[in-house]
């Protein structure tokens, strides 16, 4: 399975709002489909995203099954200080894909 | 026996879903009640949120939708969520965007599943309380030849 | 509502059975085509112009709107415009003219048309096979087709 | 009495009226993160039954034109990146993965996707990348090779093709035999088949630019195989399209990688010289 992308500036001046791209790999299974024989194919979907600065949360979302596979998120974030921004993607089944990225603010 | 006109209006029975298996839609209804769930006694306005997705979709499985709403968050005032619902779905809910006053600007992004033509409405929730509202219509594209 | 439509249906169905049960059709084969026309019907019972205009628009039968723009039709998102607007088809076409188009297109357009002949073995290479001496539509289809394109004025 | 019938069926055909507001092809330049200005629209080469050749991208709506033109938000990009893991993975019998010869792919496959199918001499027929790699795979790895479309075969290909971004496409066909399956591949394109008796030119050559229902009809070049198409939500592989292409016709479709679809890789190929590769291209 690929990497998240995740993508956040490297540098940024203090009180700068940054724009924040990430996008993971993931079939987001809807529940809604049927497979060849008829049955339906259980629901598997990113249910919970968290991005967080520093320790604290800066943006989280609720999924449901509408969200397109590979699910895409673009936010924004306001920055006071150099620090890193953690990622959080909360699978169905409770397995959590995560990621960093740094920011260093003037 | 002439079994043509037989077959043909099973077909036609079946395309009209008397026959066939129909899936069960979301309706406006639905939707309105999400919103009032997230309202409550709140009044509801227009205006200071914008959603944004295209008029038409090229394929309803990925279609780009954001929201906005006006103004820097503040820890004295900022929007503690966007919601956004699709009243032609499975189910209504899509995604609720969560932020913070450290969001420094309510925006948010992303892609979503669209099983045909309908309304995708944003709801806005304000830290005081306050609901915002926007929708679009978003027609979905149903293939060509192959379907 | 739901259940006193079905029962309809199926008293219509009933009483569609007992009416055709002497219907004759042409086979694809058997088709006459005589100055671009055919001018007997492929059935004995008389086209159906709402049917026809179910088969024009269903995606899996005549499909007509993926490539023809109909403004009767307006009900209904995406018009093709791989073939002509049928507006007004009725009034450059006579009946029999119509069924000749549907039945086979190249008929009249000659073969460079990209029409499929809806009622005719002349058709491409590598057919799927369980489709082999299958025609797309059937006898009764094209007769309702007809019928109602040529409500079209 | 009959020619005038023709003539007001002409007529209408201009008159057509489509629900789709949209202009075909769409004016506007592919430039991918502000950066790689890419050729989508070129002189066609001698012999092309069509003066301009333009890449799909043209025919898309703006919101799946915008999805391309940013390798962040393409999810194609999320299988070249599968693709680079992959091109560093060992495997097989010999313990070598393809970095272990090819060492950066960005450096030596630069330039290899924009000049596939090119001529196999040992097997006297022509080879596409997901046939190079095969041959790598069994002859220098001692790997089993890829199945059509399954295991690391398609992230690979978009990999490799995906070093070429921006490049012109252009094949020799003065290599071997190509010229005789570049015939065959012709054949294949003209070929109507199935109940609905159509031909790729059918749509792509005699239709570009028309809507077929809601679908803009291009004109079919290869140029962004792999291609992430919304449809299915993942990449797709060119002779899986042009089975896809085949079997809505109500046709048999021949086997990936066959030499019906392999003339017909080098045809469609060719009518697409001077495009940009844009693998991963994204497409409705």
């Amino acid at each position: 399975m690929a990497k998240p992308r995740i993508k956040v500036p490297k540098k940024a001046a203090a009180g700068d709002v940054i724009k924040i791209k990430a996008l993971v790999s993931h079939t987001m299974e809807s529940g809604q489909r049927k497979d060849k024989e008829g049955n339906v194919i259980p629901r598997k979907i990113i249910n919970k995203f968290v991005c967080s600065f520093n320790g604290s949360t800066v943006f989280s979302c609720d999924i449901d099954p509408a969200v397109s596979a590979n699910p895409y998120l673009e936010f924004r974030a306001k920055v006071m200080e150099s620090g890193t921004f953690t990622f959080q993607w909360t699978d169905d089944d409770s397995s959590v894909i995560e990621a960093e990225k740094s920011i260093e603010v003037a | 026996m002439n079994t043509n006109r037989r077959k043909l209006l099973v077909r036609t029975l079946g395309t009209v879903g008397l026959l066939g298996t129909s899936k069960v839609f979301a309706t406006a209804e639905d939707v309105e009640a999400a919103i009032k769930a997230i309202a409550g006694d709140a009044e509801i306005t227009q205006g200071a949120l914008t959603l944004t997705a295209p008029e038409i979709a090229e394929n309803g499985n990925s279609v780009p939708i954001a929201v906005l709403v006006d103004g820097e968050l503040t820890p004295e005032s900022y929007v503690e969520s966007v919601a956004v619902f699709a009243d032609g779905n499975p189910n209504p809910e899509v995604i609720t965007f969560n932020f913070t006053p450290d969001s420094g600007e309510a925006f948010a992004a992303t892609r979503l599943r669209l099983a045909k033509t309908q309304n995708v409405v944003a709801v806005a929730k304000m830290n005081d309380g306050t609901v915002l509202t926007d929708t679009k219509n978003v027609k979905v594209t149903i293939g060509g030849c192959g379907g | 509502m739901k259940l006193s439509r079905l029962c309809c249906a199926v008293f219509i169905s009933g009483v569609a059975l007992v009416t055709f049960a002497q219907a004759e059709t042409t086979a694809p084969e058997d088709v006459q085509i005589q100055a671009l026309s055919i001018n007997k019907p492929l059935t004995n019972n008389a086209g159906d112009p709402a049917n026809g205009k179910a088969v024009f628009v269903n995606r899996k039968l005549g499909n007509c709107l993926a490539c023809h723009a109909n403004s009767d039709l307006k009900d209904q998102l995406f018009h093709g415009e791989v073939g002509p607007s049928l507006d007004g088809v009725a009034q450059r076409w006579t009946d029999a003219q119509l069924r000749t188009i549907l039945v086979n297109a190249k008929a009249v357009f000659t073969e460079q048309t990209v029409m499929p002949a809806f009622y005719s073995l002349d058709v491409g290479a590598n057919v799927r096979k369980d489709l082999i001496g299958k025609t797309i539509l059937e006898a009764q289809d094209i007769e309702d087709l007809v019928a109602y394109l040529s409500t079209l004025k | 009495m009959h020619v005038m019938n023709k003539k007001a069926l002409l007529t209408a055909a201009f008159a057509s009226l489509s629900t789709l507001a949209v202009a075909s092809p769409v004016d506007d330049v592919l430039i991918i993160d502000e950066e790689i200005e890419m050729t989508t629209r070129v002189e066609s080469v001698e012999g092309h039954p069509i003066p301009e050749v333009i890449s799909g991208w043209h025919y898309r709506t703006p919101e799946t034109r915008a999805l391309e033109a940013d390798s962040f938000a393409n999810p194609g990009m999320l299988g070249v990146e599968t693709g680079e893991s992959i091109w560093h993975t060992v495997e097989g019998t010999a313990g070598k993965s393809c970095a272990s010869c090819h060492n950066d792919a960005t450096v030596s496959m630069k330039g290899v996707g924009a000049n596939y199918p090119k001529w196999d001499e040992k097997n006297q027929r022509p080879k596409n990348i997901e046939a190079q790699i095969n041959h790598c795979r069994v002859e220098n790895m001692g790997a089993e090779p890829y199945a059509f479309d399954k295991g690391g075969q398609k992230p690979l290909t978009a990999y490799i093709k995906h070093q070429s971004l921006g490049m012109p496409v252009e094949i020799d066909l003065e290599e071997g035999d190509m010229q005789a399956w570049w015939e065959k591949g012709k054949e294949t394109y003209y070929l109507r088949t199935g109940q609905l008796n159509l031909s790729c030119a059918s749509c792509h050559e005699k239709n570009h630019g028309n809507y077929i229902r809601a679908d803009h009809l291009s004109q079919g070049n290869v140029n962004g195989f792999p291609t992430y198409r919304l449809k299915q939500n993942k990449l797709i592989s060119l002779h899986n399209r042009f089975r896809g292409c085949i079997r809505d016709t109500r046709a048999e479709y021949p086997a990936a990688f066959s030499d019906v679809l392999m003339g017909l890789e080098v045809y469609t190929t060719w009518r697409g010289t001077g495009l940009a590769v844009e693998t991963p291209a994204v497409r409705q």
